[in-house]
């Protein structure tokens, strides 16, 4: 399954990259994400502490624990801040 | 309904005076102007906003809907820059429109709070020393609740 | 903070827009409008408001404090305005301004539901068929006793 | 004791004047509407309901058992509908 990742914010600046495509057999969000965290340094920084971090799946607020079957973006960011 | 997402700064009283000439059939017309504060100790030169263009948009619109479902409205709009700005300037506006004035200010309410964390925006502080993002609130995710 | 009580029609817009211009130090401006609305079936050719010079302006003043100790703003402004108005022109406005944004909401709040109940002011529509005088409502009463 | 007494809204229709001053010796506002109601059948009308009826001394709202003491201005009006 191929899936594009985008980043924001302080995760963004942690990976040192906005988006990236990745080839993967993950099925989860937290299947994802603990595939990452053992490719380098700078994404086991990034997904160090979870509770402050977000996730959307195609553009939808959702939990890690989410399926990634038929997904094609992923975007992982921090609690949002704006108004 | 209208939403916009922008870069460029824009007029709330030219926005608020438009919404409510528009609002047919309002007797009420809430709006409210998110405006860059100073830090509390001072030296903020600049506020960045990042945000996720696509699911913006699809939030913002998807929160409106909610609120015309939830109260009876007339209109409502949103309107959020991004990019950088200076203190003083407007960050973002909401403004709703309703036969009475509980419709009116509950669903400008209840915007504020789903767009504090629910949009994907991320607020950037500049000062002279450098640059903090800025930490969401309990407070802010919170205020959810009484929804 | 200020209080106006006039005859002549005002801008929304460009009045929330000097508003919150001037609001040194806010974070949140909210804005509110008061609107002619027409009756349910249709035919209101104006309004007329009578209001009690002198006690109209020392209640509104009375109420902008009251907001003012029980709130941390930074400014607060009420308008209204008496004599005859058509359909779709603003009636009157509130506007104030806070640090954050749950203070300028619940201000905003606590002064329309006082101006309502509390400010001498007494609306008579007149149609085709006559002038009646707009009954008090009961919520509008009630709506003191959350404050 | 003179008084000025002004009426607003339909008070003032039913009474048909919008201001009279008055020399009353009346100590309370219910002992004040008493003298009115007894006066003319258009005072009688406008004071039959007093649920439907406000008071303010020297412009400060009161109440109908409120005295009268040192009291300028007494006005009746119907419950406000500003806003």
């Amino acid at each position: 399954m191929k899936l594009t990742i985008l980043y924001f914010a302080w995760l963004r600046e942690r990976i040192g990259q906005p988006r990236e495509t990745l080839e993967t057999g993950a099925t989860t969000v937290a299947d994802l994400v603990e595939e990452l965290r053992a490719r380098e340094e700078r994404y086991a920084l990034a997904f160090s502490d979870l509770r402050a971090v977000r996730v959307a799946l195609d553009q939808e607020l959702a939990d890690f624990d989410a399926p990634l079957d038929g997904v094609r973006e992923v975007a992982f960011f921090p609690p949002m801040t704006g108004g | 309904m209208r939403i916009r997402v922008q870069p460029e700064p824009f007029d709330y009283g030219a926005e608020a005076g438009a919404f409510a000439h528009g609002a047919q059939g309002a007797g009420a017309v809430v709006s409210f102007a998110g405006i860059v504060r100073d830090r509390p100790g001072g030296g903020l030169m600049r506020l960045e906003i990042e945000h996720y263009p696509g699911m913006t948009e699809k939030a913002l619109a998807a929160m409106a809907d909610t609120a015309r479902d939830r109260w009876n409205l007339t209109d409502a709009m949103i309107l959020h820059r991004h990019g950088a700005m200076a203190p003083g300037e407007a960050i973002m506006m909401v403004a709703t429109a309703a036969p009475h004035r509980a419709d009116a200010f509950a669903a400008a309410e209840f915007l504020m709070d789903y767009l504090k964390s629910c949009a994907p925006f991320w607020k950037k502080e500049i000062t002279a020393e450098g640059a903090d993002w800025v930490a969401a609130t309990e407070a802010d995710e919170d205020a959810l609740s009484r929804w």
